[in-house]
């Protein structure tokens, strides 16, 4: 669990503190760091998102791309097409009805791609959670990457939770040995 | 009540008479119960008459009064571990081939009038008919349309002469009357993504329900009928 | 020549335009829809159900997260609804304190309405000038109850809390010099009534903003005159509400014509329509933020001068104040009786409306004598709306799908319940 | 130093004119692909800055400094993506749908002067050539639209079939004005036909032309409000719906490239291209000869440049001011508007040349 | 006169030019982007964010286990259990909050007699595997201890109200 105020939370956790970057070196050798950084700087730089808004919490997300927050600063503009999308943020109550959906969306969005599972809805059903017709969590249906809870999270915490979510690609590798 | 409600009730039973059955209100709004065979009549009396002219249906609705006035657990002692021990939770019963209560199921419909600006609440119980089924108001108000269908998916009750009576809010394929008061709040099914088949499937409930404030009914004075028409409430 | 054939679409439930999840099954001849068949139940969370399995107060969660861009409203029509039964009505001032957040709401749910359907219409920027103006009164949101969104502010009694003396304020930080923080903090430096009445004498001149984008605007018009018209009595026929009834030119307006809390006491219009397309409800709802604008300002000058207490003082149905509470034992049982049983209510039904900035919300409570409600049911202007939508889009092409949709104002949450 | 320079200008010259001629096109071609890229990869930089303080934000400024590095963080991104074939479609077409589309854009550039000298063709037909290529761009979208096997994405196609026949014939009526003012098809003596200053560019005396060519110039590169090609409220994302990766990047690359495009032609046919609107100020003449500076009286590229960028700000005002219009509405607004009105101005500006009336005066017409 | 105006302003596209000139005039006003994360919205003392659960000024728990909390709870995340503890008060030995369940009405810390467990005004926080969303006892008595300062003040702020 992630408790820590964004401005600590900056600089991510586990490969770019100096030691492990020196592991990763030696595993790895120096280009495929550095092409790994250069993929990781270009995925967390232009994350798209697809315009997926389910309930409450979508509100919150078109708030957080809106003019105060403005989620254009970090690269992150909605897509209409899941082709052309990224990452996927699940933004409110899954119902059963919508399942298929949202997993056929899930199919179509191209590799590499993240799921952002927004609010407690999403997260594991919330206040709907004893509801005969709501899916308990969303990843019951697709992986999911970040959890961001609140009911809905005010525009700050999803934006918090895309910066996590960055941090979480950096922290990956893609070309690894 | 005011007097333009005293007014309509009379009026409704002048021109109505035995079709019609005044329920007393606590509130100030007028109810009227009305058998199944009369519905049509009442229904077009009420959108037709000058006195009347209820040009708008606001709302269709479905109850299911199997569990009206039980209190879910009642007991003297305390717990240890929560109060979802003692509800008792009934199993589905598959209403087959079963008679119901003539006053388990009823339609209600809420009218409004521009003209007169008052609004009217129309109860019709369904009998023992299995399924339930009464009359639809579709050709009278257009806009019952989808309330019914919505009573019809949530409750089970059949419109006849409903032009399109398909389910509505739950899922595609689902089993049984979600609203009904015998239907478990968590449902008999859930959804979660089968990796095998390469699609959702569905699976049965995996969650335990729970209850942490159970229902009870207490007789509280400072509602008693007498005391509220003496104008104490 | 071959024999044309129309061919059915798939319009959502995942597009861009169809307001969270709507699924349309759209029956084509070229772009020109036939029929227009709305599945709607994607966001069916059986919050009637649930209402049922909890006691009255912790449903009032529910009812924020019905229409989601509607909050204190859905809250108004529940909590009204409860008030009725138990035959109480709140103090002046909580009365007053729920009609401006009403009017707030009202602005808000049509900001978010107008950016909307300019954005479905294809005008973005309208979209972030009404999202920025809706930032300020989330801030009031936030400052009265907690939250942005889902205040749970309003209980059956009057409101939880009285408007706070003081707003918070924004910090100074790299990107943002002294000078530029007190620019920003000028209109926080007094109460949460003297930053609504900052908002309320901003917000004509971003109104005329919008307006001079879109009103006159040749491409707006062409895309909303003459769209998805409905005639009065088809209006009343369908069971519209709201700005849908009005922009068909009928005045019908509950806070008139069925005032509930002061409405009586306020002044304002109710502007309505002649056409009834898509550009009459425009306008109607254009005005009608106008006239929320008016009750506002009325609303904060009748509370600045009348304090006294937002809550009723029966402890029955009120938790006592946290002061009496840990100084009264009578006050501490009242206490712990209220928060694990709740209250009961008397058995009888209620049937209390609002307007809503959609249209009639409608809460049907029946109760059987218990701490919980036998019955909730909703009446969601949202959902007659949408029952219309083939008749509205019949005969017209596929880009006016978006812009009826848009002028509907749905919002799945009441729809789907 | 001078014996090698001396060299290698021995073995440029010791070889064949044709292999000469080859190398110095090729460079010239490469500088004109590389900054035209470049310019679209920042374009859709500025695109977003734009129109993000028109919207009161302030757009991207995290990604590298200033968010500079945000073009190439997209483009980068895009290229590493997975490309998702998908399974009904016509994969050949599928895949060359994009290159079709940014092939012309690109190739219009043979013919374009970015000043008096640099022109990669100088050919005379240079304006049938750019408007020939203009409309070749929409064969990619149909293609694309078809291949896709969506019935969103072939909405798309037809739509912008439909709307580039439209405006592809006001767009040709427009500039049979500039051909009759210019007296030329050749783009460079268009553009001298226009030497002299402000007062003897094209724009006052084919205003009209002027405006129905740059609106059709915006509908025909589908940009709003005219993009019901891939309105994104009505049909997701059009003929592009299925596109991702690397085909998406292409087919976005060719929409900014068609924008920079019609941006650079329009300030050739009505602005006067390359040149400076103080020609022939005679007090300013001094500067002219200055070293740096003297581009800003003497004309010379950065006018191009700049006339381009402002038509390119016009692009983003527009898209973020207008809704958008119906896709009949737009077919309207082609055939019964824009062509009659190109159609009466060639008249007006043939009758008015005749007899020398006005700025008409100066017309070859 | 006002026809002829009305059609000269519609060939001279005036109202689309005043459209234009609206998003001009914002082009060239100051945003009202905040620059998040270095700069953040003002929040209330009302704000209902992060649980945490408080401990006297003596490091004694707050919390006796009164489950009015947890009866209260909408969203049914609140877990308790307890015991009778070494000196003979009631205390809780678990204290679960489903952060994925519950919904931040501040219910519970309306229904708290001891103002035990209370919402703060953190908001950052997030998970990345099921499972990380219980907040125990532990970690919701961390919170109160690490945030205390921040929780006094905004609690002291909106006593007068309550």
């Amino acid at each position: 669990m992630g408790l820590t105020s964004a401005a600590e939370a900056g600089p991510p956790r586990a490969s770019h503190s100096p030691e492990a970057a020196g592991d990763s070196l030696q595993k790895n050798g120096f280009v495929v760091t550095s092409v790994d950084a250069v993929m990781n700087w270009a995925r967390t730089g232009s994350l798209w998102p697809m315009t997926f808004g389910l309930a409450c919490c979508a509100v919150e997300m078109m708030q957080a791309g809106a003019s105060r927050y403005d989620l254009d600063r970090f690269g992150i503009i909605f897509r209409p097409s899941p082709r052309q999308s990224d990452c996927m943020i699940v933004a409110g109550t899954l119902t059963n009805k919508m399942a298929p959906a949202l997993r056929k969306v899930y199919d179509q969005m191209p590799e590499p791609r993240w799921v952002v599972s927004m609010g407690s809805c999403a997260n594991g059903g919330g206040y709907y959670h004893y509801s005969y017709a709501v899916v308990r969590g969303c990843d019951r249906i697709v992986p999911v990457d970040v959890y961001v809870p609140g009911c809905p999270p005010t525009a700050e915490a999803l934006i918090y939770g895309l910066m996590q979510l960055q941090n979480k690609i950096r922290r990956t590798s893609t070309i690894s040995r | 009540m005011t007097d333009r409600y005293e007014t309509l009730a009379t009026r409704l039973d002048e021109r109505f008479g035995e079709q019609v059955t005044l329920v007393p209100s606590t509130c100030g709004e007028i109810t009227i119960e009305v058998a199944r065979s009369d519905l049509i009549a009442v229904a077009t009396g009420l959108r037709n008459d000058a006195d009347f002219g209820f040009e708008m249906l606001m709302d269709v609705c479905g109850i299911d009064y199997l569990s009206y006035g039980k209190a879910e657990w009642a007991t003297s002692s305390a717990t240890g571990t929560g109060f979802s021990r003692g509800v008792e939770r009934e199993p589905v019963i598959l209403d087959e081939a079963e008679e119901f209560d003539p006053r388990r199921f009823a339609v209600v419909y809420h009218l409004l009038s521009l003209q007169h600006n008052m609004r009217l609440r129309m109860r019709v119980y369904t009998g023992t008919d299995n399924p339930p089924i009464v009359r639809s108001v579709v050709d009278i108000w257009n806009s019952a349309n989808w309330f019914e269908r919505e009573a019809f998916d949530l409750y089970g009750i059949l419109f006849e002469g409903h032009p399109d009576l398909r389910r509505i809010l739950t899922d595609y394929g689902f089993i049984g009357h979600p609203f009904r008061k015998d239907f478990p709040l968590t449902g008999n099914v859930e959804v979660s993504y089968d990796s095998d088949k390469g699609r959702v499937a569905y699976q049965p409930v995996s969650i335990e329900p729970r209850t942490l404030v159970p229902k009870v009914i207490r007789e509280d004075n400072r509602y008693s009928q007498d005391l509220k028409d003496s104008g104490n409430g | 020549m071959a024999e044309i054939q129309s061919y059915t679409m798939n319009f959502g439930p995942q597009h861009p335009a169809a307001h969270g999840v709507l699924r349309l099954v759209l029956e084509l001849d070229g772009e020109v829809i036939q029929k227009a068949d709305p599945h709607v139940g994607l966001l069916h969370r059986a919050t009637e159900k649930l209402c049922e399995s909890k006691p009255f107060s912790q449903n009032i969660g529910y009812m924020d997260r019905l229409d989601y861009v509607s909050m204190m409203c859905n809250e108004h029509g529940y909590v009204l609804a409860i008030e009725k039964l138990l035959g109480i009505s709140p103090p002046i001032r909580a009365q007053y304190i729920r009609v401006m957040f009403d009017e707030i709401t009202r602005v808000l749910n049509h900001l978010m309405w107008l950016g909307a359907h300019g954005l479905d219409i294809g005008a973005m920027t309208i979209f972030l000038y009404c999202f920025r103006e809706r930032e300020d009164l989330m801030d009031c949101y936030e400052a009265v109850s907690g939250t942005r969104m889902h205040a749970t502010y309003y209980r059956p009694g009057g409101v939880y809390r009285d408007l706070p003396e003081t707003m918070p304020k924004y910090q100074e930080s790299r990107f943002r010099s002294n000078k530029e923080v007190q620019r920003l903090n000028a209109s926080r430096e007094g109460s949460l009534l003297d930053f609504i009445e900052a908002f309320t004498e901003k917000f004509p001149r971003c109104v005329d903003e919008y307006e001079t984008l879109l009103t006159d605007n040749r491409i707006w018009k062409q895309r909303t005159v003459n769209i998805g018209v409905v005639s009065a009595d088809r209006a009343m026929q369908l069971g519209f509400s709201g700005p849908m009834l009005r922009g068909s030119g009928v005045a019908w307006d509950l806070r008139k014509k069925q005032p509930y809390e002061v409405y009586d006491q306020l002044d304002f219009d109710i502007p309505i329509g002649t056409n009834g397309d898509c550009y009459d409800r425009y306008l109607v709802r254009v005005e009608e933020m106008r006239q929320s604008n008016q009750i506002i300002k009325q609303c904060i000058d009748w509370l600045r001068e009348n304090p006294g207490p937002v809550m009723l003082d029966d402890h029955k149905i009120v938790a006592p104040k946290r002061i009496e509470m840990k100084d009264d034992m009578e006050s501490l049982i009242h206490h712990f009786k209220l928060f694990t049983e709740g209250y009961c209510v008397p058995e009888g039904e209620a049937y209390s409306a609002v307007e809503h900035p959609k249209g009639e919300f409608g809460v049907y409570i029946v109760s059987d004598g218990a701490n919980k409600p036998y019955r909730v049911k909703i009446r969601a202007p949202g959902f007659a709306h949408i029952s219309a939508m083939s008749e509205m889009v019949e005969g017209h092409m596929l880009a006016d799908v978006v812009a009826v949709i848009g002028t509907q104002d749905i919002v799945f949450g009441e729809v789907d319940r | 130093m001078n014996g090698l320079v001396n060299a290698l200008t021995g073995t440029w010259d010791s070889l064949p004119p044709l292999v000469q001629y080859l190398t110095v096109v090729t460079w010239k071609i490469l500088i004109v692909t590389i900054g035209v890229i470049l310019i679209v990869a920042f374009s859709t930089y500025f695109e977003r800055k734009v129109i993000g303080r028109m919207q009161a934000r302030v757009g991207p400024n995290r990604v590298g400094p200033l968010g500079l590095g945000q073009p190439f963080a997209d483009v980068i991104k895009l290229l590493i993506k997975e490309v998702i074939v998908p399974a009904e479609s016509n994969k050949f077409l599928f895949v060359i749908a994009p290159l079709l589309t940014l092939i012309p854009a690109l190739a219009a550039w043979a013919v374009i002067p970015l000043n008096d000298w640099y022109v990669i063709a100088d050919i005379n037909a240079g304006l049938l050539y750019v408007l020939a290529l203009t409309s070749l761009g929409v064969y990619g979208v149909i293609l694309a639209g078809w291949a896709t096997n969506s019935k969103y994405a072939f909405l798309g196609a037809m739509r912008s079939a439909a709307q580039i026949v439209a405006y592809e014939i006001a767009m040709g009526f427009a500039l049979v004005g500039v051909l009759m003012a210019a007296g030329s098809l050749n783009l460079g003596d268009i553009v001298r036909a226009q030497a002299g200053g402000f007062s003897n560019w094209f724009l006052l005396p084919l205003l009209p032309l002027f405006l129905v060519y740059w609106i059709s110039g915006v509908a025909e590169t589908n940009r709003a409000p005219f993009d019901v090609a891939e309105g994104e409220s009505e049909i997701v994302a059009g003929f592009h719906v299925e596109y991702s990766g690397v085909a998406f990047a292409l087919f976005f690359l060719a929409e900014y490239a068609n924008m920079v495009l019609i941006s650079t032609l329009t300030a050739v046919f009505f602005l006067g291209g390359w040149a400076s609107p103080f020609e022939g100020f005679e007090f300013l003449a001094p500067i002219g000869e200055m070293r740096f500076i003297g581009w800003i009286v003497a004309g010379g590229f950065p006018w191009l440049f700049i006339k381009m960028a402002f038509f390119m700000y016009t692009f983003f005002w527009l898209r973020a001011t207008f809704p958008r219009y119906r896709y009949d509405q737009i077919m309207r607004l082609g055939w019964k508007v824009f062509i009659p009105v190109t159609i009466v101005w060639i008249g007006v500006e043939g009758v008015m040349a005749w007899f020398e009336v006005g700025p008409w005066a100066g017309l070859s017409g | 006169m006002n026809r002829l105006i009305s059609y000269i302003k519609t060939f001279a596209l005036w109202e689309l030019l005043l459209g234009l000139s609206v998003t001009m005039r914002n082009f060239f006003r100051k945003g009202v982007t905040l620059e998040y994360p270095d700069e953040k919205t003002p929040q209330s003392p009302r704000f209902r964010g992060l649980h945490a659960l408080r401990r006297y000024p003596n490091g004694e728990e707050r919390c006796i286990a009164c489950k009015l909390c947890e009866a209260v709870c909408p969203a049914l995340a609140i877990t308790i259990e307890s015991d009778v503890g070494e000196n003979g008060t009631r205390r809780t030995t678990r204290y679960d909050i489903d952060l994925f369940k519950c919904i931040y009405c501040g219910f519970c810390e309306e229904a708290c007699p001891v103002d035990a467990i209370v919402e703060t005004r953190i908001h950052e926080y997030h998970m990345e595997a099921p499972g990380e969303n219980i907040m125990t006892k532990d970690k919701l008595l961390a919170v109160g201890d690490k945030y205390d300062v921040m929780i006094s003040a905004d609690k002291a702020a909106d006593a007068p109200y309550r």
